[in-house]
């Protein structure tokens, strides 16, 4: 190709940092994990959804009534990380994982601190490791690990 | 066309600079569970849903309609995102009327909205690229010269944006859900305001807001029953070219 | 309803990168070719719709540039969906059935090329709780890919052989941007990406764009010998949460092939868009499809995956099959959100 | 307010996004920055109507053409088709304020390019002035509209308003 056709291109960074009001449920559940306690909350069914939402995510209805749930879990499914990208939890490789917390009904996105694959199952039971201080963000559970 | 239409309930949140006593779902649900109301219905009556916002970077997530759909009854149901820049929450509104004067859905629920507090709209809508020269400022930075242009060329008298200005802020009094209310707007408070994009005062410009506005929209059939239907005659928009 | 028909076509060749063309002037030819091929002008169209994304380009309004591939003097009828340019060409035949528009215009492109595709769709998921820890789409997709394997839906192998099918059938292809005859011992030979994904298991990044000409009536035979009528649409959301949905089949896909009627009568061709050999497996169950469908002739999104016009792609690549008279009907599928959140369903018939 | 304080309730959280791009100007943007480096402007005709874009994005965005064509060298002085005085500082803007914000109809230019006036007083500037392009010194070319520093008063009569009118 003609190197006078090609493209000028140049770095373009979009960065912001930006400030997310919370509402009534998350900020209890932000508040519950800078107080390192897990707050999920009960669907109509008595079943409960963790990470907590103030509705229905199938019907839209409102929820209010929320529900502790345990710190620790079994994976449901993970996909490993072999080569973290910058922004990304851990700096070693990690999984990705589906985690059900005990008490709860549904699964947290988050990941799981295992070192290499060999030690990823799905099935596993973790347990949640928390940041080392903890400001109400879902960074304040820095990774789960194996139990 | 297939379906008359109308207007069966609506609803608007509170409009303020920042609504940090709600969530993005939260602020869209207060809209839409006022128009609901108003329109005597429930999450699970609606067919179809359509969300309008512009550029999603005011709120720093990628198509937040999917995300936000489930909050707005639309799990399940065909959902349509609306992005036409400044025009959104009108554009929004005729895409939820064609659904239903197309006789595909008896009852659309549209939303509109912005959390613009959670970045800050003048960076947002003026992010410098690479290769350009930043001569602009926020909205009113390419807007100026447009206006002083208009000024010219209508021959209209200086003080009209004044006027407006003065006009819309009596409204807004009247106005439960109005971001901006100045209780002793004058024509000379207007005018003695800081001089921001000249000609563009800064009482002469819109405020920064967070808010929504949702409407449900309904076949005849279902109008018909509905305290008091507005018809939706017609609609119709236009663009133009950016420059020629 | 009325009757609607894609009477045009045209799309770019999928790149990797583009290394001339910016986002807009990928359209522009496009755009005029499609004009030029039907002898368009701008007073013939009466809408024009189009589909795309600003986090893929970094700034906000990148669609308002890409009207002036359009021209819009006088001033058009316009509107866009920050969304893949098949929920544009939905909008365009709502247009169609509430008898606004006769002739309408659509369009999607997009040039992901320019950032970190994978990373930039974590925004896409939940602002609070997900989207801070960045789960790229590679990572998401295979958590699907696993509770998909190990709830005995599908194999490593039919994922396999699903995109092989895809890269084979891609061979005949001038504008497909993966293709080859790899066999599935090759394929499952290879390491992970993101375990249980293999780089075979993806759909490539693409830079493109592709735009369609909707006609009503019998005016569509003025624009095409054999128009390729749309005789069922429907699109379905689901939540977005991973977690309440049932990740091992596609029930949107379901319903929306419920409601366009997909199986009312046999299927010659379908054109599918999951980015994913799992998600492709999981769409082609859902839409019910036998054994006399021929699935991506084209080696669907699988093959090419310009992001915003790739679902828009499939539809013109299942008419273009409707045209030259191999298909008498078709199926052309688009999906948006992560997981296959977003599906969309559209039915061509030949008459 | 610190993690330390406690208060009752997080009712906010700070989410910081960062992404990286390789922006990529174009085809029309790259061969219209190339001659801006060589201190040379350029732009496209429409094929239709001949109209001459500056800087041209690849089409007429009136016709909807391609303007594929011979590029057109236009002058670096031409016509304050309007203007704005701002007020405001940003981060993005390097200049102080107040500055004068233009849109200028190069001669020989159909559309407007968009710069800033300097070397007059806020009171002078007016629509239908001459202005010239002042230019960063040769060595410091680049590839951006950054090589014209500034526009400013040219010793001229004013242009006819009828001759720019339909630029505004």
């Amino acid at each position: 190709m003609n190197p006078d056709e090609e493209s000028l291109s140049a770095p373009h960074i979009l960065e912001y940092t930006y400030r997310r009001s919370l509402g009534p449920v998350l900020s209890k559940f932000f508040t519950g994990l800078r107080d390192k306690k897990l707050l999920g909350i009960k669907r109509p069914d008595g079943s409960v959804l963790f990470p907590p939402k103030e509705y229905d995510p199938e019907t839209s209805e409102s929820l209010h009534e929320m529900v502790p749930v345990a710190e620790s879990g079994v994976v449901k499914s993970w996909a490993w990380v072999p080569a973290p990208r910058a922004p990304q939890p851990l700096d070693r490789p990690f999984a990705y994982a589906l985690v059900q917390l005990d008490g709860a009904d549904t699964s947290l996105l988050h990941v799981v601190d295992a070192g290499r694959e060999a030690a990823m199952r799905t099935g596993m039971r973790v347990k949640v490791r928390w940041a080392d201080s903890t400001i109400g963000s879902i960074g304040d559970i820095a990774c789960f690990e194996p139990a | 066309m297939a379906e008359l239409t109308a207007v069966v309930g609506i609803g608007q949140t509170r409009h303020a600079a920042k609504r940090i006593d709600v969530s993005q779902a939260g602020l869209v649900r207060e809209a839409a569970e006022r128009a609901l109301d108003d329109a005597e219905c429930t999450w699970k009556d609606i067919d179809a849903v359509v969300i309008g916002k512009a550029p999603d970077m005011f709120e720093g997530v990628m198509m937040p309609e999917l995300f936000l759909n489930d909050a707005l009854g639309g799990a399940y149901k065909p959902m349509l995102r609306v992005h036409t820049a400044g025009s959104v929450g009108g554009s929004t509104a005729v895409v939820a009327a064609s659904l239903v004067q197309a006789g595909i859905h008896e009852r659309v629920l549209c939303v509109a909205y912005e959390k613009q507090s959670e970045s800050n709209a003048t960076w947002a809508l003026t992010i410098s690229m690479p290769f350009s020269v930043a001569t602009v400022v926020g909205a009113g930075g390419y807007f100026a010269p447009l206006v002083r242009g208009y000024i010219m060329r209508s021959g209209c008298p200086d003080d009209v944006g004044i006027k407006v200005a003065v006009k819309d802020r009596l409204n807004a009094l009247k106005n439960p859900y109005a971001h901006l209310r100045i209780e002793d707007i004058t024509e000379d408070m207007v005018r003695e305001s800081p001089m921001l994009w000249d000609p563009i005062r800064y009482l002469e410009t819109c405020p920064s807001s967070d808010g929504a506005c949702a409407m449900v929209l309904t076949t005849e059939k279902l109008a018909v029953r509905c305290r008091n239907p507005a018809w939706v005659h017609a609609t119709e928009m236009r663009s133009e070219p950016t420059m020629f | 309803m009325r009757e609607v028909a894609v009477v045009g076509f045209t799309q770019s060749p999928a790149k990797r990168r583009e290394t001339v063309l910016n986002d807009t002037e990928i359209v522009i030819p496009m755009i005029d070719e499609l004009k030029k091929s039907k002898n368009l002008k701008n007073e013939d169209m009466d809408f024009v719709c189009s589909g795309s994304c600003d986090y893929l380009a970094g700034a906000p309004f990148a669609f308002v540039m890409g009207l002036d591939a359009v021209g819009a003097w006088p001033p058009v009828c316009e509107s866009h969906v920050e969304m893949d340019g098949a929920w544009a060409f939905y909008e365009a035949w709502v247009k169609i059935q509430m008898g606004y528009a006769e002739v309408a215009l659509v369009y999607g492109f997009g040039k992901p090329s320019m950032g970190d595709l994978p990373l930039t769709l974590a925004l896409q998921l939940d602002p609070y709780t997900q989207a801070p820890l960045w789960p790229d789409a590679v990572s998401v997709a295979a958590l699907q890919a696993r509770l998909c394997l190990e709830g005995g839906v599908l194999t490593e192998r039919d994922m396999a052989e699903a995109a092989r099918r895809d890269r084979r059938n891609a061979e005949t292809n001038p504008y497909a941007q993966i293709k080859g005859d790899f066999s599935p011992e090759q394929i499952l030979a290879e390491p992970y990406v993101a375990s249980p994904l293999r780089r075979h298991d993806c759909s490539p990044i693409s830079d493109g764009a592709s735009a369609i000409l909707l006609v009503a009536g019998e005016r569509a035979k003025e624009y095409c010998e054999r128009p390729a009528w749309v005789t069922g649409i429907e699109h379905i959301c689901e939540p977005l949460d991973l977690n309440v949905r049932d990740l091992t089949r596609s029930r949107s896909t379901e319903m929306a092939a419920e409601r366009a009627g997909v199986g009312r009568a046999a299927i010659d061709v379908a054109e599918l868009a999951a980015p994913f050999s799992h998600q492709e497996i999981l769409v082609e169950r859902a839409l019910g499809l036998g054994a006399g469908t021929r699935v991506n002739p084209s080696g669907g999104a699988m093959a090419g995956n310009p992001m915003m016009a790739a679902g828009l792609s499939r539809i013109g690549e299942a008419a273009r099959r409707i045209w030259d008279g191999s298909a008498g009907r078709a199926v052309a599928h688009a999906t948006s959100g992560p997981c296959l959140q977003q599906n969309l369903v559209c039915v061509l018939e030949g008459s | 307010m610190s993690a330390e304080e406690k208060p009752d309730l997080v009712k906010v959280i700070r989410t910081p996004i960062r992404l990286e791009y390789t922006y990529s100007a174009g085809k029309s943007a790259s061969r219209f920055l190339r001659a801006m480096k060589e201190g040379r402007l350029i732009g496209q005709r429409c094929p239709v109507d001949g109209r001459v874009y500056f800087p041209s994005r690849g089409s007429c965005p009136q016709h909807g053409v391609p303007t594929d064509g011979e590029p057109v060298e236009l002058a670096d002085k031409g016509t304050l088709v309007t203007f704005s005085i701002v007020r405001i500082p940003a981060e993005t803007v390097p200049l102080e304020i107040p500055f004068v914000t233009v849109q200028v109809l190069l001669d020989g230019a159909d559309t407007i390019l968009m710069h800033v006036l300097s070397g007059c007083g806020l009171d002078e500037v007016h629509m239908g002035m001459r202005v010239r392009a002042v230019w960063k010194p040769k060595e410091e070319w680049e590839e951006s509209v950054a090589n014209i520093l500034y526009f400013e008063p040219l010793d001229e009569p004013d242009a006819d308003y009828d001759s720019y009118k339909e630029h505004i």
